[in-house]
Protein backbone atom coordinates (compact mmCIF):
# COMPACT_ATOMS: atom_id res chain seq x y z
CA UNK A 1 0.00 0.00 0.00
CA UNK A 2 1.46 3.39 -1.36
CA UNK A 3 0.21 5.96 1.73
CA UNK A 4 0.31 8.81 -1.13
CA UNK A 5 -2.77 6.85 -3.12
CA UNK A 6 -4.59 7.13 -0.18
CA UNK A 7 -6.74 10.43 1.23
CA UNK A 8 -8.36 9.97 4.66
CA UNK A 9 -9.90 12.78 6.24
CA UNK A 10 -12.47 13.85 9.10
CA UNK A 11 -13.37 17.45 9.08
CA UNK A 12 -15.28 20.04 10.81
CA UNK A 13 -16.00 22.43 8.17
CA UNK A 14 -18.13 21.75 5.08
CA UNK A 15 -17.25 18.68 2.74
CA UNK A 16 -16.85 19.63 -1.06
CA UNK A 17 -17.15 16.09 -2.98
CA UNK A 18 -14.80 17.75 -5.79
CA UNK A 19 -11.60 17.71 -3.70
CA UNK A 20 -12.33 13.50 -3.37
CA UNK A 21 -13.00 13.51 -6.74
CA UNK A 22 -10.15 15.55 -7.45
CA UNK A 23 -7.68 13.49 -5.49
CA UNK A 24 -8.94 10.26 -7.55
CA UNK A 25 -8.45 11.53 -10.73
CA UNK A 26 -5.74 10.07 -12.54
CA UNK A 27 -5.29 9.97 -16.02
CA UNK A 28 -4.52 6.12 -16.02
CA UNK A 29 -7.92 5.51 -14.34
CA UNK A 30 -11.40 5.71 -16.74
CA UNK A 31 -13.69 5.21 -13.70
CA UNK A 32 -14.28 6.82 -10.77
CA UNK A 33 -16.87 5.90 -8.29
CA UNK A 34 -18.42 8.50 -5.90
CA UNK A 35 -20.90 8.17 -2.99
CA UNK A 36 -22.33 11.61 -1.27
CA UNK A 37 -23.76 11.05 2.30
CA UNK A 38 -26.07 13.48 2.94
CA UNK A 39 -28.04 14.74 5.88
CA UNK A 40 -31.77 14.09 5.42
CA UNK A 41 -34.41 16.59 6.60
CA UNK A 42 -36.82 13.85 8.17
CA UNK A 43 -36.45 10.12 9.98
CA UNK A 44 -39.63 7.97 9.90
CA UNK A 45 -41.83 11.31 9.33
CA UNK A 46 -40.12 12.89 12.35
CA UNK A 47 -38.54 16.28 11.08
CA UNK A 48 -34.87 16.51 11.72
CA UNK A 49 -33.46 20.10 12.70
CA UNK A 50 -29.85 19.17 13.06
CA UNK A 51 -27.25 16.60 13.22
CA UNK A 52 -24.37 15.95 15.80
CA UNK A 53 -21.43 13.91 14.84
CA UNK A 54 -18.30 12.81 16.93
CA UNK A 55 -15.91 11.00 16.10
CA UNK A 56 -12.99 8.85 18.50
CA UNK A 57 -10.77 10.30 15.34
CA UNK A 58 -7.66 8.43 16.10
CA UNK A 59 -9.09 5.22 15.76
CA UNK A 60 -11.61 6.62 13.10
CA UNK A 61 -8.81 7.45 10.41
CA UNK A 62 -7.07 4.03 11.37
CA UNK A 63 -10.09 2.64 10.32
CA UNK A 64 -11.14 4.66 7.27
CA UNK A 65 -7.51 3.87 6.16
CA UNK A 66 -7.98 0.13 6.69
CA UNK A 67 -11.02 0.10 4.47
CA UNK A 68 -9.51 2.32 1.88
CA UNK A 69 -6.29 0.12 1.45
CA UNK A 70 -9.35 -3.17 1.42
CA UNK A 71 -10.89 -1.88 -1.30
CA UNK A 72 -7.89 -1.39 -3.08
CA UNK A 73 -6.67 -4.51 -2.21
CA UNK A 74 -10.01 -6.71 -3.60
CA UNK A 75 -10.99 -4.37 -6.19
CA UNK A 76 -7.55 -3.29 -7.92
CA UNK A 77 -8.89 0.25 -7.30
CA UNK A 78 -6.02 2.83 -7.56
CA UNK A 79 -6.68 5.55 -5.50
CA UNK A 80 -9.23 6.51 -3.03
CA UNK A 81 -10.34 9.08 -1.07
CA UNK A 82 -12.55 9.31 2.18
CA UNK A 83 -13.48 12.28 3.46
CA UNK A 84 -16.05 12.57 6.81
CA UNK A 85 -17.27 15.70 8.85
CA UNK A 86 -17.99 15.80 12.16
CA UNK A 87 -19.76 18.67 14.47
CA UNK A 88 -22.74 19.89 13.63
CA UNK A 89 -24.60 19.54 10.37
CA UNK A 90 -28.18 20.95 8.74
CA UNK A 91 -30.36 18.73 6.35
CA UNK A 92 -28.68 18.98 3.21
CA UNK A 93 -25.38 19.12 3.82
CA UNK A 94 -22.88 16.49 3.02
CA UNK A 95 -21.73 14.42 6.06
CA UNK A 96 -19.10 12.14 4.16
CA UNK A 97 -17.93 11.36 0.71
CA UNK A 98 -15.97 8.38 -0.71
CA UNK A 99 -14.28 8.62 -3.98
CA UNK A 100 -12.97 5.38 -5.78
CA UNK A 101 -10.66 5.27 -9.02
CA UNK A 102 -10.16 2.13 -11.30
CA UNK A 103 -9.33 0.99 -14.40
CA UNK A 104 -12.47 -0.47 -14.82
CA UNK A 105 -15.93 0.89 -13.79
CA UNK A 106 -17.10 -2.56 -12.45
CA UNK A 107 -14.79 -2.36 -9.84
CA UNK A 108 -15.29 1.16 -9.04
CA UNK A 109 -18.69 0.64 -7.84
CA UNK A 110 -17.94 -2.48 -5.97
CA UNK A 111 -15.12 -1.01 -4.92
CA UNK A 112 -17.50 1.93 -3.47
CA UNK A 113 -19.95 0.53 -2.05
CA UNK A 114 -18.06 -1.84 -0.18
CA UNK A 115 -16.51 1.17 1.59
CA UNK A 116 -19.91 2.86 2.44
CA UNK A 117 -21.00 -0.44 3.87
CA UNK A 118 -18.09 -1.10 5.84
CA UNK A 119 -17.75 2.65 7.63
CA UNK A 120 -21.45 2.61 8.33
CA UNK A 121 -20.55 -1.34 10.54
CA UNK A 122 -16.93 -0.31 11.57
CA UNK A 123 -15.74 3.46 11.88
CA UNK A 124 -16.43 4.68 15.19
CA UNK A 125 -18.19 7.76 14.34
CA UNK A 126 -21.86 8.66 16.40
CA UNK A 127 -24.55 10.96 15.16
CA UNK A 128 -27.55 12.11 17.38
CA UNK A 129 -30.39 13.45 15.54
CA UNK A 130 -31.79 16.37 16.90
CA UNK A 131 -36.02 16.85 16.79
CA UNK A 132 -38.36 19.63 17.23
CA UNK A 133 -38.73 17.68 20.84
CA UNK A 134 -35.81 15.35 21.60
CA UNK A 135 -32.85 13.94 20.80
CA UNK A 136 -31.65 10.54 19.38
CA UNK A 137 -28.51 8.51 19.43
CA UNK A 138 -28.70 6.80 15.61
CA UNK A 139 -28.84 3.15 16.13
CA UNK A 140 -27.94 3.09 19.97
CA UNK A 141 -31.00 1.23 20.84
CA UNK A 142 -32.72 -2.05 19.15
CA UNK B 1 -5.84 -2.00 39.29
CA UNK B 2 -6.91 1.52 38.42
CA UNK B 3 -7.90 2.46 34.66
CA UNK B 4 -9.59 5.47 32.67
CA UNK B 5 -11.94 5.01 29.98
CA UNK B 6 -13.00 7.55 27.13
CA UNK B 7 -16.56 6.75 26.14
CA UNK B 8 -18.23 8.44 23.36
CA UNK B 9 -21.93 8.72 22.12
CA UNK B 10 -24.62 7.14 24.07
CA UNK B 11 -22.08 6.03 26.50
CA UNK B 12 -20.81 9.34 27.43
CA UNK B 13 -24.32 10.52 28.23
CA UNK B 14 -24.88 6.95 30.05
CA UNK B 15 -21.73 8.09 32.43
CA UNK B 16 -22.45 11.13 32.70
CA UNK B 17 -18.74 11.96 31.47
CA UNK B 18 -16.39 12.04 28.40
CA UNK B 19 -13.81 10.50 30.93
CA UNK B 20 -13.96 7.52 33.73
CA UNK B 21 -11.63 6.70 36.50
CA UNK B 22 -12.44 3.05 37.89
CA UNK B 23 -10.93 0.28 39.77
CA UNK B 24 -11.07 -3.01 38.32
CA UNK B 25 -9.82 -6.49 39.90
CA UNK B 26 -6.87 -7.74 38.48
CA UNK B 27 -6.56 -9.34 35.97
CA UNK B 28 -8.22 -7.41 34.33
CA UNK B 29 -10.04 -7.96 30.82
CA UNK B 30 -12.19 -6.40 28.35
CA UNK B 31 -15.22 -8.67 29.43
CA UNK B 32 -14.63 -8.19 33.39
CA UNK B 33 -15.22 -4.03 32.50
CA UNK B 34 -18.32 -4.80 30.63
CA UNK B 35 -19.48 -7.17 33.88
CA UNK B 36 -18.10 -3.98 36.27
CA UNK B 37 -19.70 -1.29 33.94
CA UNK B 38 -23.23 -3.31 33.26
CA UNK B 39 -23.67 -3.77 36.87
CA UNK B 40 -23.28 -0.07 37.75
CA UNK B 41 -24.85 1.39 34.65
CA UNK B 42 -27.68 -0.91 34.00
CA UNK B 43 -28.50 1.64 31.12
CA UNK B 44 -25.61 -0.05 29.42
CA UNK B 45 -27.70 -3.48 28.86
CA UNK B 46 -30.44 -1.63 26.42
CA UNK B 47 -27.76 -1.12 23.93
CA UNK B 48 -28.10 -2.92 20.60
CA UNK B 49 -24.22 -3.59 21.15
CA UNK B 50 -21.29 -2.44 22.93
CA UNK B 51 -17.82 -2.47 22.17
CA UNK B 52 -14.58 -1.84 23.58
CA UNK B 53 -11.28 -0.54 21.96
CA UNK B 54 -7.89 -0.94 23.76
CA UNK B 55 -4.78 1.15 22.14
CA UNK B 56 -7.52 2.51 18.95
CA UNK B 57 -8.27 -1.37 17.67
CA UNK B 58 -11.58 -3.11 18.60
CA UNK B 59 -10.62 -6.07 21.28
CA UNK B 60 -12.49 -9.39 22.28
CA UNK B 61 -13.90 -10.20 25.25
CA UNK B 62 -10.20 -12.27 26.50
CA UNK B 63 -8.33 -9.36 25.47
CA UNK B 64 -6.42 -8.06 29.12
CA UNK B 65 -6.37 -4.53 30.17
CA UNK B 66 -3.61 -2.68 31.60
CA UNK B 67 -3.56 0.59 33.66
CA UNK B 68 -1.50 2.36 30.70
CA UNK B 69 -4.14 0.72 27.56
CA UNK B 70 -6.35 3.10 25.91
CA UNK B 71 -9.56 1.98 26.70
CA UNK B 72 -12.72 3.45 24.68
CA UNK B 73 -16.36 2.50 24.88
CA UNK B 74 -18.07 1.77 21.59
CA UNK B 75 -21.72 2.01 21.00
CA UNK B 76 -23.33 1.33 17.82
CA UNK B 77 -21.72 3.25 15.44
CA UNK B 78 -23.63 5.69 12.85
CA UNK B 79 -21.33 7.10 10.86
CA UNK B 80 -21.63 8.58 6.48
CA UNK C 1 -42.04 11.31 -15.00
CA UNK C 2 -41.88 14.98 -13.67
CA UNK C 3 -39.31 16.82 -16.25
CA UNK C 4 -38.35 19.01 -13.06
CA UNK C 5 -36.57 15.31 -11.66
CA UNK C 6 -33.96 15.00 -14.21
CA UNK C 7 -31.20 17.35 -15.76
CA UNK C 8 -30.01 16.03 -19.08
CA UNK C 9 -27.23 18.19 -20.51
CA UNK C 10 -24.75 17.58 -23.70
CA UNK C 11 -21.90 20.25 -23.71
CA UNK C 12 -18.92 21.51 -24.86
CA UNK C 13 -17.35 23.56 -22.07
CA UNK C 14 -15.33 21.26 -19.45
CA UNK C 15 -17.64 19.49 -16.57
CA UNK C 16 -17.80 20.09 -12.76
CA UNK C 17 -18.88 17.07 -11.09
CA UNK C 18 -20.68 19.30 -8.41
CA UNK C 19 -23.09 20.58 -10.84
CA UNK C 20 -24.93 17.03 -11.36
CA UNK C 21 -24.63 16.41 -7.46
CA UNK C 22 -25.69 19.69 -6.19
CA UNK C 23 -28.72 18.64 -8.83
CA UNK C 24 -29.84 15.55 -7.18
CA UNK C 25 -29.03 16.28 -3.91
CA UNK C 26 -32.34 16.69 -1.88
CA UNK C 27 -33.23 16.90 1.30
CA UNK C 28 -35.37 14.13 1.66
CA UNK C 29 -32.72 11.55 -0.15
CA UNK C 30 -29.80 10.68 2.28
CA UNK C 31 -27.47 9.03 -0.68
CA UNK C 32 -25.94 9.80 -3.94
CA UNK C 33 -24.20 7.73 -6.07
CA UNK C 34 -21.67 9.58 -8.90
CA UNK C 35 -19.98 7.79 -11.74
CA UNK C 36 -17.04 10.09 -13.08
CA UNK C 37 -15.50 9.39 -16.64
CA UNK C 38 -12.65 10.63 -17.66
CA UNK C 39 -10.69 10.61 -20.56
CA UNK C 40 -7.42 8.31 -20.09
CA UNK C 41 -3.57 8.60 -21.15
CA UNK C 42 -3.87 5.76 -22.71
CA UNK C 43 -5.29 2.67 -24.60
CA UNK C 44 -3.54 -0.63 -24.92
CA UNK C 45 0.09 0.95 -24.13
CA UNK C 46 -0.57 3.63 -26.98
CA UNK C 47 0.10 7.13 -25.49
CA UNK C 48 -3.12 9.61 -26.45
CA UNK C 49 -2.93 12.71 -27.16
CA UNK C 50 -6.53 13.78 -27.38
CA UNK C 51 -10.11 12.84 -27.67
CA UNK C 52 -12.55 14.26 -29.88
CA UNK C 53 -16.21 13.49 -29.29
CA UNK C 54 -19.22 14.12 -31.75
CA UNK C 55 -22.98 13.65 -30.88
CA UNK C 56 -26.08 13.59 -32.60
CA UNK C 57 -27.31 15.92 -30.22
CA UNK C 58 -31.48 15.75 -30.60
CA UNK C 59 -30.93 11.72 -30.41
CA UNK C 60 -28.40 11.73 -28.17
CA UNK C 61 -30.64 14.24 -25.56
CA UNK C 62 -33.36 11.95 -25.98
CA UNK C 63 -31.94 8.66 -25.28
CA UNK C 64 -30.03 10.14 -22.04
CA UNK C 65 -33.52 11.27 -20.63
CA UNK C 66 -35.06 7.76 -21.75
CA UNK C 67 -32.25 6.17 -19.79
CA UNK C 68 -32.44 8.84 -16.68
CA UNK C 69 -36.39 7.77 -16.57
CA UNK C 70 -35.49 4.43 -16.77
CA UNK C 71 -32.98 4.54 -13.69
CA UNK C 72 -35.68 6.15 -11.92
CA UNK C 73 -38.57 3.83 -12.25
CA UNK C 74 -36.66 0.87 -12.13
CA UNK C 75 -34.76 1.63 -9.05
CA UNK C 76 -36.93 4.33 -7.67
CA UNK C 77 -34.15 6.75 -7.83
CA UNK C 78 -35.27 10.40 -6.84
CA UNK C 79 -32.97 12.38 -9.39
CA UNK C 80 -30.53 12.01 -11.91
CA UNK C 81 -28.21 14.23 -14.07
CA UNK C 82 -26.52 13.05 -16.74
CA UNK C 83 -23.86 15.77 -18.10
CA UNK C 84 -21.94 14.74 -21.38
CA UNK C 85 -19.29 16.42 -22.87
CA UNK C 86 -18.01 16.93 -26.68
CA UNK C 87 -15.36 18.40 -28.62
CA UNK C 88 -12.05 18.50 -27.55
CA UNK C 89 -10.68 16.79 -24.49
CA UNK C 90 -7.28 16.42 -22.78
CA UNK C 91 -6.30 12.92 -20.80
CA UNK C 92 -7.84 13.61 -17.22
CA UNK C 93 -10.54 15.63 -18.60
CA UNK C 94 -13.87 14.65 -17.52
CA UNK C 95 -16.03 13.46 -20.68
CA UNK C 96 -19.21 12.07 -18.62
CA UNK C 97 -21.05 12.19 -14.79
CA UNK C 98 -24.13 10.87 -14.02
CA UNK C 99 -25.74 11.88 -10.55
CA UNK C 100 -28.38 10.09 -8.91
CA UNK C 101 -30.00 10.35 -5.56
CA UNK C 102 -32.32 7.86 -3.62
CA UNK C 103 -33.20 7.08 -0.22
CA UNK C 104 -31.95 4.00 -0.30
CA UNK C 105 -27.54 3.81 -1.11
CA UNK C 106 -27.89 0.47 -2.68
CA UNK C 107 -30.48 1.38 -5.27
CA UNK C 108 -28.45 4.52 -5.92
CA UNK C 109 -25.38 2.27 -6.77
CA UNK C 110 -27.44 0.21 -9.00
CA UNK C 111 -29.36 3.31 -10.60
CA UNK C 112 -26.47 4.92 -11.41
CA UNK C 113 -24.07 1.89 -12.45
CA UNK C 114 -27.12 1.05 -15.11
CA UNK C 115 -27.39 4.25 -16.36
CA UNK C 116 -23.86 4.41 -17.45
CA UNK C 117 -23.76 0.72 -18.84
CA UNK C 118 -26.80 1.66 -21.11
CA UNK C 119 -25.55 4.98 -21.99
CA UNK C 120 -22.60 3.58 -23.46
CA UNK C 121 -24.32 1.46 -25.47
CA UNK C 122 -27.50 3.79 -26.57
CA UNK C 123 -26.30 7.03 -26.77
CA UNK C 124 -25.45 8.65 -30.02
CA UNK C 125 -22.41 9.71 -29.29
CA UNK C 126 -18.72 8.67 -30.60
CA UNK C 127 -14.94 9.56 -29.43
CA UNK C 128 -11.98 9.43 -31.56
CA UNK C 129 -8.59 8.62 -30.02
CA UNK C 130 -5.77 10.87 -31.34
CA UNK C 131 -2.47 9.16 -31.23
CA UNK C 132 0.78 10.65 -32.31
CA UNK C 133 1.19 8.58 -35.27
CA UNK C 134 -2.28 8.18 -36.22
CA UNK C 135 -6.51 8.33 -34.99
CA UNK C 136 -8.99 5.79 -34.36
CA UNK C 137 -12.73 5.94 -33.81
CA UNK C 138 -13.54 3.81 -30.94
CA UNK C 139 -15.04 0.59 -31.02
CA UNK C 140 -16.13 0.61 -34.86
CA UNK C 141 -14.63 -1.97 -35.97
CA UNK C 142 -14.51 -5.31 -34.36
CA UNK D 1 -37.54 8.35 -53.73
CA UNK D 2 -34.78 11.11 -53.16
CA UNK D 3 -33.36 10.58 -49.21
CA UNK D 4 -31.13 12.53 -47.37
CA UNK D 5 -28.84 11.46 -44.78
CA UNK D 6 -26.60 12.10 -41.41
CA UNK D 7 -23.74 10.64 -40.68
CA UNK D 8 -21.75 10.72 -37.62
CA UNK D 9 -18.62 8.61 -36.28
CA UNK D 10 -16.86 6.93 -38.82
CA UNK D 11 -19.54 6.78 -41.10
CA UNK D 12 -19.13 10.31 -42.22
CA UNK D 13 -15.59 9.41 -42.82
CA UNK D 14 -16.05 6.32 -45.15
CA UNK D 15 -18.82 8.64 -47.06
CA UNK D 16 -16.64 11.53 -46.75
CA UNK D 17 -19.41 13.94 -46.11
CA UNK D 18 -21.61 14.39 -42.71
CA UNK D 19 -24.75 14.44 -45.55
CA UNK D 20 -25.64 12.68 -48.58
CA UNK D 21 -28.43 12.92 -50.94
CA UNK D 22 -29.36 9.90 -52.33
CA UNK D 23 -32.29 8.14 -55.05
CA UNK D 24 -34.11 4.86 -53.41
CA UNK D 25 -36.74 2.69 -55.28
CA UNK D 26 -39.77 2.73 -53.41
CA UNK D 27 -40.91 1.01 -51.77
CA UNK D 28 -37.89 2.22 -48.88
CA UNK D 29 -36.72 0.76 -45.81
CA UNK D 30 -33.85 0.76 -43.76
CA UNK D 31 -32.70 -2.59 -45.06
CA UNK D 32 -32.69 -1.12 -48.57
CA UNK D 33 -30.69 2.01 -47.70
CA UNK D 34 -28.32 -0.14 -45.57
CA UNK D 35 -28.13 -2.64 -48.74
CA UNK D 36 -27.92 0.30 -51.16
CA UNK D 37 -24.64 1.34 -48.88
CA UNK D 38 -22.84 -1.48 -48.67
CA UNK D 39 -23.04 -1.94 -52.47
CA UNK D 40 -21.58 1.44 -52.99
CA UNK D 41 -19.11 1.43 -49.96
CA UNK D 42 -17.65 -1.61 -48.66
CA UNK D 43 -16.21 -0.15 -45.84
CA UNK D 44 -19.41 -0.30 -44.35
CA UNK D 45 -19.36 -4.36 -44.28
CA UNK D 46 -15.90 -3.64 -42.34
CA UNK D 47 -17.65 -1.96 -38.96
CA UNK D 48 -18.80 -3.91 -35.72
CA UNK D 49 -22.30 -2.81 -36.50
CA UNK D 50 -24.11 -0.19 -38.26
CA UNK D 51 -27.83 0.83 -36.89
CA UNK D 52 -30.17 3.86 -38.57
CA UNK D 53 -32.42 6.39 -36.73
CA UNK D 54 -35.08 7.49 -38.13
CA UNK D 55 -36.85 10.56 -36.62
CA UNK D 56 -34.43 10.46 -33.38
CA UNK D 57 -35.06 6.75 -32.85
CA UNK D 58 -33.75 3.15 -33.66
CA UNK D 59 -35.66 1.75 -36.42
CA UNK D 60 -35.86 -1.74 -37.49
CA UNK D 61 -34.66 -3.23 -40.49
CA UNK D 62 -38.69 -3.22 -41.91
CA UNK D 63 -39.25 0.04 -40.80
CA UNK D 64 -39.62 1.87 -44.04
CA UNK D 65 -38.88 5.36 -45.17
CA UNK D 66 -40.27 8.35 -46.14
CA UNK D 67 -38.86 11.59 -47.95
CA UNK D 68 -39.10 13.61 -45.23
CA UNK D 69 -37.56 11.52 -42.57
CA UNK D 70 -34.51 12.47 -40.56
CA UNK D 71 -32.64 9.78 -41.65
CA UNK D 72 -29.22 9.24 -39.27
CA UNK D 73 -26.40 6.53 -39.86
CA UNK D 74 -25.57 4.96 -36.64
CA UNK D 75 -21.48 3.21 -36.21
CA UNK D 76 -20.98 1.42 -33.31
CA UNK D 77 -21.25 4.00 -30.18
CA UNK D 78 -18.23 5.14 -27.80
CA UNK D 79 -19.70 7.53 -25.31
CA UNK D 80 -19.32 7.81 -21.83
Amino acid sequence: MEISTLQIVIQETPIRAENAINFVSRENCGGISVFVGTVRNATQGRAVIRLEFEAYEKMALREMEKIAAEAQHRFSAGHVAIHHRTGTLLPGEIAVVIAVSTPHRAAAFAACQYAIDTLKQTVPIWKKEIFADGEVWVSAHP
Amino acid sequence: MKISLLAFGITKDILGARELTLELPEPASVDSLLAFLAARYPQFSDLQSLRVAVNSEYAPGNHSISPNDEIVLIPPVSGG
